[in-house]
């Protein structure tokens, strides 16, 4: 679920093909992705200049209901971001949390700078979901505490991976509960996150959310239901402060956190794919080891020898003659040789022979 | 002081060099048959003392010959559980290419045979991670000393390996934890 | 061949063995202390229980064994003591010292099975894998 | 001394025996055949294959008066193969063994031959004449494993085994109406068939390869200890020497001279032991010098059973 491109690819080339194009032409496209998130793109040639994109997102928590359209806040957001080009459609087309109508009249001439605000177009979803995630970061605690309820912890559902923010009065902290499929993923992901903690206090990232990792939960969350805490790959934190959300890093600073689970499967699935190529490697240099010991037909060929003859400097393409004296120096050895007499052995053996002393012992003893 | 690592795998090669002295041998028990006794275990005069081989408590290789064959299981050094993560998945990964290597069996032994009846070699009972089976027919189409090459290899690349895996996943965590850190600044 | 003397494996004959062992045990202290390795590891090999099935005696052979085969230091000094005849039996004790999983054990016994290997063949390894009846 | 010549006849050669005159071959390459090859024109030219057997064949015998090739399988079975004109004649034997035919000899004689088979028993067989029929008379008996080879005394009657249950065994194998009694076998007259006269429990693993000397004073036979035994005094009271080698175990021997012999296995170069004027057996030196070149890898990896070089140097 590698989310972590704002603009939608697709709908990206819906809207350049739909600008691209001379000829004005009905377009009536459904698009989902990411099984949840969906469009609804629309136009027609009666009003060739404008476009109606509609989309609807799972909401962020179980406890906003955003069937009856998105609150007033995300929709200024959305008017902030897209200010002139876009226009708010109400209400919302049936089944969608937001229409909105764009207008290519508005767009730039520049063909980069066009470009670019079709891109940030594509990213209404993202920009949807920070502005949800924000309200939430907000509102958090502060409501409830003016209710006179103490309760800074907050529920968030992103695709169904349920993360936890704590509101402290300095800080927000989010934490994510790991729970992974395969033993070998957790393994691949702890070993990860001691990475990311190690590397969070270098002084490169000190700017950067502080980050900590805990196989058990964090005590914040005790009291919490047990289906949430009961995890394989412990908890990850990330502790926010005022400086990471001032002006413009509020939007990317939050986008990456709703983007971390994202991040970890594809950091997971990256390396297992890197390990299994890995192993590929070595499994074929094994092979070609085992190969090796094959006794190979062609030395079958090689069927008559000269008797250790000290004539080994041969190229591969001698090899024939080579093999040609060889088995004439052969038969000339089995012309002369005659009767080899072992006897004679006896009388050379103690010139010639070695008597290995310490290798051959031996006992003589009398059976019954 | 000799590299323990060579010493251990030198101790290998010569107990195997000593013990892949294997024939073709039929079964004794039944008619036309001939299956590598050291799996079948039926005959005990068929088979030679196994013997265990260890450079440490972690680090092992179990040697059972038998007449007509030969099985070698190794348990590999495992010091964390990515170590052991890996060294499964490389095996597994192996295993399931077993047909590559046709002297690797599909399955490990999972137990051990009481060495001599005793009970003193309990340290062995957690089991093995790879076995090899050598047969008196890798020995007819394969050079013996090759084969056990390729054991000791083996040996030697699985450690290689799972230390450059470490290595690898490693750094590629502390790669990817920065670039995700650094997006924030 | 060292070793092997003990023909009978009879019941009352293993507090004989054992009484052996622990005699020898001293004296392999006394050479010890003498810095006389070799003397103590020849000691300790002479008169293994081999025919045996009684653990209690191999066990207590293989403490003696391990206690001089852990004191030995320069190889090349212990292998020109070493008489071949025990090559076999030292071998044997190898192996059993290999099994233990011990990593000092395993250390020496690895650098002693490397020197024995080289000095008393492949055979000498075969002999200790193939006699399955006098077993340390 | 290096190998007079080297023919590649197959990848693997399971067995082999040579003709009387040493003119030919019979190899079997590692399956249910039998190829014979004659040396013509300084070059080995395959002149037969031997086909009946539907198994490995694990032993060749080629008897030097009768010129008659006898041949045992994993199938049970065993042929007897007589030259008739240019064509090799099969004879079946019923062997009646329910597991493997392990190895085969002739005797001295040539009117009988035996079969160490895997059903831990010995056949020995002989021509019934009138019924123009092998028949194969077992001893079952006293093996505990698989027989893994026999050889024959001179004396025609006595017949060594060895087994994989680590024993050497002498039996007489006197049968009425083949052998005749006081043929010079120095045996008690009322010996029976089968009956054994000795038991060598030697070796602590399993025996191979045992071989009469010429005169069949001596015994020699391997264990897969890396020994090899020398057994003199045959009977009631032998004695024996074990000559333990640095060396891998072997897997036949042969004897040369009563003092010399050459035992070949797993080293793929054949050893030689010889005895000293005291009697006493020493390993002596590996025949080839090509030794500790492992990577001089065309020999194959084992040698199981090779004389090429001795039966030259008869």
């Amino acid at each position: 679920m590698a989310c972590f491109n704002r603009a939608s690819p697709a709908l990206m080339e819906v809207l350049l093909n739909f600008h691209n194009d001379e000829i004005p032409w009905d377009i009536d496209h459904h698009l989902v992705e990411f099984g949840s998130v969906k469009y609804h793109i629309q136009a027609t040639t009666l009003d060739p200049r404008n476009l109606y994109l509609s989309v609807s997102i799972p909401p962020l928590s179980p406890e906003v209901m955003l069937s009856n359209g998105l609150p007033n806040c995300i929709l200024q957001d959305i008017k902030r971001v897209y200010s002139d080009i876009v226009e708010v459609v109400r209400p919302s087309k049936e089944g969608f949390m937001v229409t909105i109508k764009l207008d290519f009249n508005k767009l730039p001439r520049h063909k980069d700078e066009c470009i670019k605000a079709l891109k940030d177009v594509s990213s209404l979803q993202s920009v949807i979901l920070c502005s949800q995630f924000k309200d939430m970061l907000w509102n958090i605690g502060s409501q409830d505490i003016s209710r006179g309820l103490h309760q800074p912890i907050k529920q968030v559902c992103h695709f169904r991976e349920p993360f936890f923010l704590i509101r402290m009065p300095e800080k927000i902290t989010i934490v994510f509960p790991i729970r992974l499929k395969e033993e070998s993923d957790v393994v691949l992901a702890t070993a990860f996150f001691q990475e990311l903690v190690d590397v969070g206090y270098s002084a490169s990232c000190a700017k950067a959310p502080p980050c900590t990792w805990s196989p058990i939960p964090p005590p914040e969350l005790r009291g919490e239901y047990l289906q949430y805490l009961n995890t394989n790959g412990g908890f990850v934190s990330f502790d926010i402060f005022s400086c990471h959300v001032k002006g413009v890093r509020m939007e990317k600073t939050l986008w990456i956190l709703l983007n971390f689970y994202s991040y970890l499967n594809y950091y997971l699935k990256s390396t297992k794919a890197c390990i299994q190529r890995k192993m590929r490697n070595r499994q074929e240099g094994l092979v070609k080891v085992l190969q090796k010991a094959r006794i190979e037909e062609d030395e079958d060929n090689k069927q008559i020898q000269g008797p250790k003859s000290g004539r080994k400097l041969i190229s591969f393409p001698k090899y024939k003659s080579f093999r040609r004296k060889c088995s004439a120096f052969a038969r000339h050895v089995k012309r002369i040789r005659s009767p080899i007499k072992i006897k004679a052995l006896n009388r050379f053996r103690r010139k010639w022979l070695k008597f290995p002393k310490c290798s051959s012992f031996k006992k003589y003893t009398k059976l019954e | 002081m000799a590299n323990p690592l060579r010493s251990y795998l030198t101790c290998i090669r010569n107990t195997l060099e000593a013990a892949m002295c294997l024939q073709n041998f039929p079964c004794q028990e039944v008619e036309r048959h001939n299956k590598p006794e050291v799996e079948l275990k039926t005959c005990p005069e068929l088979l030679l003392n196994p013997v265990l081989i260890c450079r440490n408590e972690a680090e092992k290789c179990l040697i059972e010959t038998s007449i007509n064959s030969l099985r070698i299981s190794i348990k590999v050094k495992q010091s964390d559980e990515l170590e052991n993560i890996l060294t499964k998945k490389f095996l597994r990964f192996l295993s399931m290419r077993a047909e590559a290597f046709q002297v690797l069996r599909r399955k490990p032994v999972q137990f051990l045979p009481t060495l001599h009846g005793s009970k003193r070699h309990c340290l062995a009972h957690e089991g093995y991670d790879i076995s090899f089976l050598i047969t008196n027919y890798h020995c007819e189409d394969m050079h013996k000393h090759k084969l056990i090459d390729f054991i000791v290899q083996f040996m030697e690349d699985i450690d290689k390996e799972i230390t450059e895996l470490k290595i690898s996943v490693n750094t590629r965590g502390r790669l990817v934890a920065t670039e995700f850190l650094k997006q924030f600044i | 061949m060292a070793g092997g003397g003990e023909g009978s494996s009879e019941a009352d004959n293993l507090e004989a063995i054992i009484a052996r062992i622990e005699h020898k045990s001293r004296k392999i202290e006394s050479l010890l202390k003498q810095s006389r390795p070799v003397e103590a590891l020849k000691t300790a090999l002479e008169g293994s229980p081999l025919n045996t099935g009684d653990e209690r005696c191999k066990s207590a052979n293989w403490i003696v064994v391990h206690r001089a085969i852990m004191a030995i230091k320069d190889d090349d000094g212990m292998f020109s003591l070493l008489d071949p005849e025990y090559y076999d039996i030292l071998m044997k004790y190898l192996y059993r010292g290999l099994a233990t999983g011990d990593r000092p054990t395993c250390d020496q016994c690895l650098r002693i099975h490397e020197r024995l290997t080289e000095r008393a063949g492949l055979g000498c390894i075969l002999r200790s894998l193939a006699d399955t009846v006098n077993t340390v | 001394m290096a190998a007079v010549s080297i023919h590649q006849f197959a990848q693997c050669i399971t067995c082999h025996a040579w003709s009387p005159d040493q003119t030919m071959v019979a190899i079997c390459p590692n399956n249910n055949e039998v190829h014979i090859y004659k040396l013509m024109q300084e070059k080995w030219e395959k002149i037969h294959i031997l086909r009946k057997h539907d198994q490995i064949i694990s032993g060749i015998d080629w008897s030097a008066k009768s010129n008659k090739i006898v041949t045992v399988s994993h199938d049970r079975n065993s042929y007897v193969w007589n030259q008739e004109s240019s064509e090799w004649e099969p004879t079946l034997v019923i062997l009646r063994l329910n597991r493997a035919a392990l190895c085969v000899q002739w005797s001295p004689q040539e009117n009988k031959f035996a079969v160490g088979s895997g059903a831990k028993t010995v056949c020995i067989c002989y021509y019934e004449q009138e019924n123009n029929w092998w028949v194969s008379k077992l001893i079952r008996k006293k093996h505990n494993s698989s027989v893994t080879s026999v050889a024959w005394h001179p004396n025609n009657i006595l017949l060594a085994t060895t087994s994989t249950d680590g024993k050497c065994r002498v039996f007489t194998t006197f049968i009425r109406g083949v052998d005749s009694r006081g043929s010079g076998t120095g045996l008690p007259y009322d010996s029976k068939f089968g009956e054994q006269i000795m038991q060598l429990d030697l070796s602590s693993s399993w025996a191979f390869a045992v071989r009469w000397s010429p005169s069949g004073s001596t015994l020699a036979y391997a264990g897969h200890n890396s020994m090899i035994y020398f057994v003199d005094e045959v009977g009631p009271s032998p004695s024996a020497q074990s000559v333990s080698f640095r060396d891998l175990p072997l897997r036949d021997v042969l004897f040369v001279s009563e003092k010399m012999v050459i035992g070949v296995g797993f080293d793929c170069n054949p050893l030689l032991f010889m005895a000293d004027d005291m009697g006493t057996w020493s390993f002596v030196r590996f025949l080839d010098e090509r030794k500790i070149t492992p990577l001089n890898s065309k020999y194959g990896s084992q040698l199981l059973e090779s004389f090429t070089v001795n039966q030259n140097m008869e």
